[in-house]
């Protein structure tokens, strides 16, 4: 989008300049004060940013038509992804006309069917996790950044959270914890949040000691607004972008989870789940794999993509 | 400088202790039934159940179980595995397979350092031109795509139209390439999406903007100044990555039939096998600790900025 | 190894230097425009702003921050980020129109080189993992095509010049190491090393402390007086340019609003935004009474500016200022102003008291004392 | 095709799950098993027609009423090490009586020893006075004191070349029991050098009796075997090496068959369908039954009441029986011919003959169950829940003695009954694929047969280990399962469902908790039976069993092991048979060809090969 | 008749870090602040300004010392009531117009924020009232209140942070070089304002500041300090002409003005700390001339006294 500037035009010689004008001109005040700045919004300009470029365009577009398109399949469509076929017939056929569009497995379900529920399912376990990594990680990573004194204390939890396998955690849950959705949410959330804690730690740290938190403070700002108020306003986007990027990052944990035998349980319309089913099957049938991992790759791309674009879009310095 | 490692590896020291300890007691909540299999507790009888859960070392106080697992650790003794190679001692089997892993992480590391930074550095040099979108295609499908399909479709697919060996033989060189190269596709991303993203942040930095102004050739400040500076926040990573390659790679691992430590953990986790799983948690937090401690040190070694307690202050004033 | 490959291999444009061309004047910059874009939006920085810098002189540049000081001096160098362009006009330096510079290839022989820049912060301007001496070195040894041995005693020399003691030691410690002010002397030194014919100094000394300010005012003038250079003084503190500056340009809204010899501008401005300016200072304040000062915020430089960018904010503006966009009128040879009240038809204006005032009452305020202080040395605190 | 003909000297094929250790008295999955079948000799072994006959015994004689059994050995066998260098140890008698030992002490771990401790004289006192001594039951007698009464168990080494068992009770079976891997020998030098617990961990740190010896073992990589040229019967070791890989991807496994890196392939049924209309098409072909028999089996104690409520009547299990389509359920392993698949007897065919030479499931009581093949029958399954309901519920749906409230069997499934129909019930599978679709075929078919009125399937998943997680902890109202046949007698398979802690769970045991000897007259049936010495008196006893068991549908076979897809290069029929012990996975007198046999020469074998077989059982 | 002061600083002292890291920015200070003047502290970066500004608003500790507000004890913690108190009646103005305000508030809540924080208003009218008010003294348009700051210009972002101290109706404002960051044509607004109220509301200024002209114009009286420690005390014309610490007569000797003729004649001093012989001699606050305060022994006081020019030195 190239702007035509006009070029500027000369000044008037002073011959063509009208002598009437020579008279002194009213001030007015309001008026100076006013001229000046331009309006610049902060969240105006992340969308500009972001909107510039043409392929985020398409990604967002592609990203909220498939998640509304999975949250929305499974009020209009009466296809029951789990709907067992006992004819033989129906078992393993290839996409096209009486098998759907995407086909049927092993047992004549219907893999488009199961792939928008398997999209709603995963998008639906990454956004709970990414809200409670998200959640708890911006509280405690506020407080740990603003709060002196847990410092120490959170760095070791830090260390110490880190440095236990996730998958130690994965499975110790799934015993204790019926394996399934939430337990794959406590899993993930029980050590995910952390390091979203440290880099909201590393970011408050950075504004923690900006003047105008200490104005605040000077001026008796109680932590409660201070944190939600001058911290917080600061983190949204990061919030928003740290969101976009777990939801991708859980599908590709749900999906190892699966791999590895620990995943929703198999009856569980998931991505995963699909994805790990169509492997084993990939040879025999290729469709079983290719088309839900078609849908997977978009979505966690689109969010991926979205996720980083709006990560720069929200950083002021690429506000040009 | 002595002072300051001194501390570091204590601090390091605690945190490993604390892991360990926290995986020892959480494999304690785990119910006794899993020490056997499902045809051992037909046959046995609660007694010899318990003959059994003694004779591996699980029953009685857990505190003391500790303190047992701590004083063995002390003289070098790993403890022997109980249910996945029972009877074996873990130290012959962790030296087996960490050998493969370990090669193979190597390797992997070798091949993503040479490529992800030539690529990251190709990115940030055309940054906004094709070379960059290519660059960041290639890292969003690495990152956003589960790595279990594409690796699945590498092995298939690039394996047969090479003609390669589906899985790893020792004595087959080429069978090591697959694997090799598959393990390192993250690690090229990784790198080349972090050094582009240092080496933009650093083009923006004033002294850049001042080595520019002295009439530097852009090669040159790009060699001298942007990339060296971009490289050293990437050096603080690298002990733990290659410390951590021992731990193995899961799924390629297991896609290639690589003996390695991969699977190892998990498979131990889900047979109950105790003592490998802590010999197995201890080693990996002993090696991501250990890890980030060295990173720590060659931080201060490279970057001259960091100045640590107990050096002198040097610098005087106008 | 290397190092010694990329000897004497950059491109020198400029064959023969011929020395300042016949009315003295080194660099000239006509009618440049400057803009950048923003947000989606076009900024017009500089707009038809016209500079000439003879050798041997100190130009000050005077405005307000915003006025398009830094981006005016900066496309001398090529320098202006990457958002920006030099629209219109010409740069002609040595028979080369610097404006139509399009190859990085191009700059090599002149930033640097014969152009050499230093900039505001001296805490960020030297690479934090180099040796102090290194970056003094590298600019030197592409130059001259030096060796590294050769290129390192010329360094050091640099060092000793700029005041900086004991410079083995120096040479091989890290910016950190150093103070703020020591940080700029080696910066002006790597900047020195080359012998460049210009300097741009860009607010050298806003983030120093006075009494290191003055310091690096004496280094910076007698560096000038002994290496023969032009030095074009960018800054918006008047004291400043009174103690530096030959010839002062003020500007205002990305336009150069005055132009004259220092004693011309300090004693008989012309322009009303040189009067708001100068009779702003508080040392022309009247303790208790209310200062001068200028009204309102500087326009935005964000689409067209109709007749005198300044005439909002004037109390003394004619209704042709809102209209048109004076021309230049000639003062003095030396001097001009762009302002309608210069025109014949313009009703008498007359100069505010507080600064046709200037000289006396600074006569009468000031306070000196004191040694005389050679140049160079390196004072510690 | 004489090309397809040249035999070659190696074998190479796959294993999915790692073998945890190769110490051979400690078999703990079919790759061990593989390797200590073909590396360990026994005293006798089959041959390809199931023939018990010499091995590193010469010969043997049983006493009169087979309670005494006595081996001649062959002389001059040396053990060889994991470089196929005979060592200076001999085969001795000794080293049977020092295996044997090694078996019977409780602190070596030894798993199957229950099958054997109530058949060797004297090794039920031994055993349990080591376990109460570790258990600390015992504080009178020292570990060392017990363990020098070993004499008193019935296995001696008469001299160098003589050992001899004594029994029990007449057990004319008892050669079967002989091919179990706790009737190795082991080298008592060598073991103390390397130390008990150390035997088998490492290929170094075993010696080799048998037809190979293990020259290559890198854990979850590769088994190799080799020869073993000292081997008596060298000249019967036709290949000459064993290549094991581990490949956990049977596609994966797949491909590498197909570019000509494995000798042999098991295929899925869609594997094989797949294959269709490539150059392997017609040499697909599908393996012989087993001595494995699979079964679904309710939980006589759930802890869902519902389900409790309505296990216990007899028509219900009849609706359940009737109400499965097994040939459907089949269709996931052959879509082709699923009857095939099909067993419907709970001791398998082909596996315990009389002295007559009488297949015992030809025996009457047994038989109608094996002609009748598969049961399904909706209508007759409509009708016994129909009835079912009407005895159990007030005929307004609500189940009597059962009251509405949650039911706790976490980790697997976690719901409340509200003590009405439909009847819930749990039937947990693991998370394997496999299971995962045969339980929701199940669940299907359910639904299908009775609507979901009346029963409704909940399905629960546990993760790893199912006697941890679902049957242990009675978290299940209905699985499947799989037992193998483990020595030629009905006992190895009724024993486990009727003693303490099996299936059934008719436990007479009075100190288990769980003591519910719900069906006395079956009890009473076994133990009788059991009592029976003379083969066929007691296979008519057992036959009853059966039919009992049967009758009332406790439990409900359904499919025979095997029968699975292959594609391979050797030879069918020139390995040894048999359906217990170790015999099937031996390698001895296999032929390997260079490439796969069509489908039509198996046949053509197969058919061959089951002509002089029923020649040969027809005595 | 001596006044009282309103704010009375006794030998504050402020360290930073504990142990070997222990680093005494400010030490043993002592000043009062008179109602209705300006007391300026001026002296170079990191000689510890700041840190007495923030001590006295109570965001930094006090190690040792008093700071008293009308007679009262604030460097300790004080209860609710008066923290109230003094969070209205001492208000702090910062240097930097940039990163003074929350860039994501409005301006509307950013000069409320005190109000807020001691529901010192009765309705939502009167809040409106009070913050257009704030904005209309300092010379910026009510209807400034809906927008954001990055909306302006750093002198109208200064002239906000000064409302926002203004709206509390302070008694005392801590002005942390409220106009260093300002280029000069705006410095003049900024500081008419302030000088405006401080005449209008009887406002009594601690003024911070490293720029001399300005403070000479502002100050009544005028503070030197270096490396935390207070070197000079004098009334601000007193301390120009009769400086008295070699410090001081440095720092003036670099104050360039505004005048060609006058600068190009001008002379440095450099001032060397090495030249007191503190270790066998250790200095005092000693009152040279009445209100004249000097950081010296009592040699250096007779030299410096003697030494000192009567009056005002001429230009050359
Ligand atoms: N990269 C850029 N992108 C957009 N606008 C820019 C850029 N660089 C400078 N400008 C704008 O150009 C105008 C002139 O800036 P410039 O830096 O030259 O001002 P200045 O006179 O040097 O001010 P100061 O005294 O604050 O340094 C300003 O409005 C500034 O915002
Ligand atoms: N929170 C802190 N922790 C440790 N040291 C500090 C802290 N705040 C300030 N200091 C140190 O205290 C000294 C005095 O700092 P202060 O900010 O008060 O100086 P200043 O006179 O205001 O300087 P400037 O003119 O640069 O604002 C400095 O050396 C500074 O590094
Ligand atoms: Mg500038
Ligand atoms: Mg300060």
């Amino acid at each position: 989008m190239k702007r035509t500037v006009t070029a500027l035009p000369y000044p008037a010689r002073p011959e063509d300049v009208e002598a009437a004008l020579f008279v002194p001109a009213p001030f007015d005040a309001e008026e100076s004060e006013r001229t000046g700045y331009s309006r610049y919004s902060y969240w105006r300009s992340t969308v500009r940013t972001f909107l510039k470029s043409r392929s985020s365009i398409v990604l967002l577009v592609l990203m909220i038509s498939f998640s509304v398109f999975a949250f929305a399949y499974p009020l209009v469509s009466n296809t029951d992804p789990n709907e067992v076929s006992l004819e033989l017939s129906d078992w393993n056929k290839r996409p096209g006309p009486g098998a759907g569009i995407f086909g049927t497995d092993g047992l004549g379900r219907d893999i488009w069917a199961r792939t928008w529920y398997g999209t709603r399912t995963s998008l639906t376990l990454g956004l709970v996790i990414a809200l409670f990594d998200v959640g708890l990680g911006m509280f405690m990573g506020a407080l740990w950044g603003y709060v002196r004194g847990i410092d120490r204390v959170m760095t070791e939890i830090y260390n110490v959270l880190t440095n236990i396998p996730r998958t130690v955690v994965l499975v110790l849950l799934s015993y204790i914890l019926q394996p399934g959705f939430w337990t794959i949410v406590i899993a993930m959330s029980s050590t995910g949040w952390i390091s979203i804690a440290r880099f909201i730690r590393n970011k408050v740290l950075t504004i923690r000691d900006a003047e105008y938190n200490v104005a605040s403070r000077c001026l008796g700002t109680p932590l409660s607004r201070i944190i939600t108020m001058n911290i917080l306003p600061f983190l949204v986007s990061i919030v928003i972008m740290e969101t976009a990027l777990t939801i991708p990052y859980t599908i590709g944990v749900e999906v190892f989870l699966g791999f590895i035998g620990l995943g929703l349980p198999v009856k569980e319309v998931s991505l995963g789940n699909l994805i790990n089913l169509g492997k084993n099957n990939f040879m025999l049938y290729p469709y079983q794999l290719t088309a839900p991992t078609v849908v997977l790759a978009v979505v966690t791309i689109s969010f991926y993509i979205v996720g980083n674009k709006f990560a720069d879009a929200s950083d002021p310095r690429n506000h040009v | 400088m002595r002072a300051y490692i001194l501390k570091r590896f204590g601090e390091s020291l605690v945190t490993v202790f604390i892991v360990i300890f926290a995986v020892f007691m959480l494999m304690r909540f785990m119910p006794v039934e899993g020490y056997f299999t499902r045809e051992d507790f037909t046959e046995m009888t609660a007694e010899a159940r318990q003959v059994y859960l003694q004779s591996i070392g699980i029953s009685g106080n857990p505190f003391g179980q500790f303190g047992r697992f701590l004083s063995g650790l002390a003289v070098g003794d790993w403890g022997r595995s109980i249910t996945v190679y029972p009877k074996t001692p873990i130290a012959s089997i962790i030296a087996e397979k960490a050998g493969y892993s370990l090669a193979f992480g190597l390797s992997a590391i070798g091949i993503s350092i040479v490529f992800g930074l030539a690529l990251g550095i190709a990115m940030a040099q055309n940054k906004d031109r094709l070379v960059d979108s290519l660059g960041t295609l290639y890292v969003v499908v690495v990152r956003a795509i589960p790595s279990l399909i594409y690796l699945f479709l590498i092995q298939i697919w690039v394996s047969g139209i090479l003609g390669w060996p589906m899985v790893f033989y020792a004595d087959v060189p080429v069978s090591w390439i697959l694997p090799t190269v598959s393990m390192a596709l993250p690690g090229i991303a990784w790198y080349a999406i972090w050094l582009r993203r240092f080496m933009v942040d650093e083009e923006n930095k004033d002294y850049i903007k001042f080595a520019i102004s002295k009439g530097l050739p852009r090669k040159k400040v790009m060699t001298g100044h942007v990339l060296r500076n971009a490289a050293v926040p990437l050096v603080q990573y690298l002990p733990t990555q290659i410390l951590l390659t021992i731990a193995g790679s899961l799924i390629i691992e297991s896609m290639y039939s690589i003996p390695g430590l991969g699977g190892l953990l998990v498979y131990a986790i889900r047979q109950q096998d105790n003592p490998l799983v802590q010999a197995l948690v201890l080693l990996f937090s002993v090696l991501g600790i250990f890890g980030v401690f060295l990173g720590d040190i060659l931080m201060v070694l490279i970057d001259p900025r960091i100045k640590l307690e107990g050096t002198s202050r040097t610098g005087d004033h106008v | 190894m290397r190092q010694k490959a990329d000897h004497g291999t950059s491109p020198d444009p400029i064959a023969e230097p011929r020395g300042p061309d016949s009315g003295g004047t080194l660099l000239s910059a006509d009618n440049i425009v400057i803009r950048f874009n923003l947000r989606g939006r076009t900024l017009t920085a500089v707009r038809r702003a016209s500079l000439k810098l003879h050798a041997g002189e100190t130009l000050a540049v005077v405005g307000e921050s915003g006025s398009g000081k830094s981006v005016l001096a900066r496309s001398f160098v090529g320098m202006l980020d990457k958002n920006g362009r030099v629209d219109e006009g010409s740069i002609s330096y040595h028979g080369h129109d610097l404006a139509r510079f399009t190859a990085e290839q191009q700059w090599l022989g002149i930033r640097g080189k014969r152009i050499a820049m230093i900039f505001q912060d001296p805490m960020t301007a030297l690479n934090p993992l180099k040796t102090v001496g290194e970056q003094i070195r590298e600019a030197a040894a592409i130059h001259r095509g030096m060796d590294r041995s050769a290129s390192k005693l010329l360094a050091l020399d640099m060092l000793t010049r700029v005041g900086i003691r004991d410079p083995e030691r120096r040479y091989s410690q890290y910016p950190h190491e150093f103070s703020g002010g020591m940080r700029q002397r080696a910066v002006i030194a790597a900047a020195i090393a080359c012998g460049p014919e210009i300097l741009i100094c860009d607010e050298p000394t806003t983030a120093l402390d006075v009494t290191i300010q003055a310091q690096i005012l004496d280094l910076i003038q007698g560096l000038q007086r002994d290496l023969g250079m032009s030095v074009l003084f960018i800054t918006h503190d008047l004291g400043v340019v009174a103690r530096m500056a030959d010839r002062i340009a003020v500007m205002y809204a990305g336009q150069v609003v005055e132009e004259g010899l220092s004693r011309e501008i300090f004693y008989d401005p012309r322009h009303p935004y040189t009067w708001a300016l100068l009779a702003s200072l508080p040392q022309l304040g009247v303790k208790g009474e209310e200062l001068f000062a200028i009204r309102g915020t500087p326009p935005s430089l964000f689409g067209e500016l109709k007749g005198d960018a300044f005439a909002p904010r004037n109390p003394l503006a004619l209704r042709v200022d809102f209209e048109n966009e004076p021309p230049f009128f000639e003062v003095s040879p030396t001097h001009r102003a762009k302002t309608w009240l210069l025109d014949p038809r313009a009703p008498a204006i007359e100069q505010p008291d507080t600064v046709r005032r200037l000289k006396a009452r600074i006569a009468t305020a000031g306070h000196r004392a004191g040694v005389p202080h050679p140049i160079g040395q390196e004072a510690s605190v | 095709q004489d090309g397809g003909s040249r035999t070659v000297d190696r074998y190479d094929n796959t294993y999915q799950v790692e073998v945890k250790t190769l110490n051979y008295f400690l078999l703990l999955d079919t790759t061990a098993q593989r390797v200590a079948a073909n590396t360990q000799d026994h005293l006798v072994e089959q041959d390809r027609f199931g023939r018990f006959i010499p091995s590193l015994a010469e010969s043997w004689t049983p006493n009169a009423d087979s309670t005494v059994w006595t081996f001649k050995l062959r002389k001059g066998q040396k053990w060889v090490d994991h470089t196929g260098t005979p060592t200076t140890y001999e085969i001795t008698a000794d080293d049977f009586v020092e295996g044997f030992r090694y078996v019977s002490d409780p602190a070596n771990g030894i798993r199957n020893i229950s099958s054997v401790r109530n058949v060797i004289k004297g090794l039920y006192d031994y055993y349990y006075t080591l376990v109460d001594i570790d258990g600390g039951k015992i504080q009178d007698k020292t570990r060392e004191a017990a363990l020098a009464t070993f004499g008193t168990v019935g296995v001696k080494a008469l001299d160098a070349y003589t050992v001899e068992y004594t029994l029990t009770q007449p057990t004319p079976f008892f050669l079967s029991y002989l091919i179990m891997d706790l009737f190795y020998p082991v080298e008592k030098a060598f073991l103390d050098a390397v130390g008990p617990a150390n035997l088998g961990i490492a290929k170094e740190n075993m010696l080799y009796s048998g037809g190979y010896y293990l020259s290559d073992w890198q854990r979850d990589k590769l088994i190799v075997m080799t020869r073993n040229e000292h081997n008596w019967d060298k000249d019967n070791i036709t290949v000459r090496s064993i290549n094991m890989q581990k490949v956990s991807d049977p596609t994966v496994e797949l491909q590498m068959f197909m570019r000509g890196e494995l000798s042999s392939a098991l295929l899925s049924a869609e594997q094989a369908k797949a294959l269709e209309g490539s150059p392997f098409q017609d040499k697909v072909y599908m393996t012989d039954l087993t001595s494995v028999t699979f079964w679904w089996h309710p939980n006589y104690q759930s802890p869902n009441p519902e389900f409790n409520a309505f296990i216990r009547n007899e028509n219900f299990r009849k609706a359940l029986y009737y109400g499965i389509d097994h040939e459907k359920f089949l269709s996931l392993d052959d879509q082709v011919n699923p009857k095939g698949l099909i067993r419907s007897t709970i001791i398998p065919e082909d596996q315990c003959f009389d002295e007559k030479g009488r297949d015992f499931t030809d025996y009457p009581g047994v038989k109608e169950f094996k002609d009748r093949g598969n049961p399904y029958n909706p209508a007759k399954a409509r009708e016994y829940l129909a009835k079912a309901i009407a005895e159990l519920t007030d005929g307004k749906g609500s189940i009597r003695g059962v009251t509405a409230g949650p039911v706790d069997m976490k980790p697997i499934a976690d719901f409340s009954v509200d003590g009405k129909l439909p009847i819930q019930m749990v039937y947990v599978h693991t998370t394997s694929s496999k299971s995962t679709t045969e339980a929701l075929l199940f669940q299907a078919m359910m639904k299908d047969t009775f609507g979901d009125d009346t029963i409704n399937v909940v399905l629960g998943q546990f993760v790893d280990n199912a006697y941890r997680e679902a049957i242990l902890p009675l978290k299940y109202d209905m699985m499947w399962s799989s037992f193998r046949f483990a020595y030629a007698d009905p006992m190895a398979q009724f024993g486990r469902l009727v003693t303490d802690g099996g299936f059934l769970n008719m436990a007479v045991d009075s100190s288990k908790k769980t003591n519910t000897l719900f069906d006395k007259t079956l009890y009473d049936l076994v133990q009788a039976a059991a009592a029976e010495t003379v083969l066929s008196r007691r296979y008519a006893a057992f036959a009853k069993v059966e039919k009992h068991i049967q009758d009332k549908a406790y439990i409900m076979p359904y499919r025979a092991g095997g029968g699975s897809y292959t594609i391979s290069r050797m030879v069918p029929y020139t390995v040894p048979r048999g359906g217990f012990g170790v015999t099937r996975f031996k390698y001895k007198g296999m032929i390997v060809e260079s490439q796969p046999l069509t489908a039509a020469r198996v046949a053509e074998l197969r058919t061959a090969f089951f002509e002089e077989f029923n020649k040969l059982t027809a005595k | 008749m001596i006044q009282e002061p309103i704010l009375s600083v006794h030998n504050l002292t402020v360290r930073f870090g504990t142990g070997r890291k222990a680093f005494e920015a400010v030490s043993g200070v002592s000043f009062d602040l008179f109602e209705g003047e300006t007391l300026s502290l001026v002296g170079e970066s990191g000689s510890g300004k700041t840190t007495i500004g923030r001590a006295i608003m109570r965001v930094h500790p006090v190690s040792t010392g008093s700071i008293r507000y009308r007679g009262q004890e604030i460097a300790a913690a004080v209860g609710t009531k008066d923290e109230k108190l003094l969070r209205q009646k001492i208000q702090m103005i910062f240097q930097d117009p940039m990163a003074s305000l929350n860039e994501r508030a409005k301006i509307d809540y950013i000069v409320s924020e005190g109000l807020y924080n001691f529901r010192l208003f009765a309705s939502e009218k009167e809040r409106r009232a009070r913050v257009e008010n704030a904005l209309l003294e300092v010379g910026l348009l009510p209807e400034f209140a809906s927008r954001f700051p990055h909306e302006f210009s750093g002198g109208q972002r200064q002239r906000i942070g000064i409302a926002r101290a203004l709206v509390m109706e302070p008694e005392i404002i801590i002005a942390d070089e409220p106009i260093s960051a300002l280029d000069v044509s705006i410095r003049a607004q900024v500081i008419n304002v302030l000088n405006r109220l401080k005449r209008d509301k009887s406002l009594s200024y601690l003024f911070i500041a490293h720029d001399l002209s300005v403070v000479r114009f502002i100050s009544d009286r005028i503070a030197v300090i270096h490396r935390g420690h207070l070197v000079e005390l004098a009334q601000a014309e007193e301390l120009f002409s009769r400086p008295l610490h070699p410090y001081t007569r440095a720092l003036l000797s670099a104050i360039p003005v505004p005048d060609p003729d006058a600068e190009h004649n001008r002379s440095l001093i450099v001032y060397d700390p090495s030249m007191h012989r503190y270790d066998s001699d250790p200095p005092a606050w000693s009152e040279a001339y009445p209100g004249h305060y000097v950081l010296a022994n009592p040699a250096e006081l007779t030299t410096w006294v003697a030494n000192a020019t009567p009056e005002p030195a001429l230009s050359p």
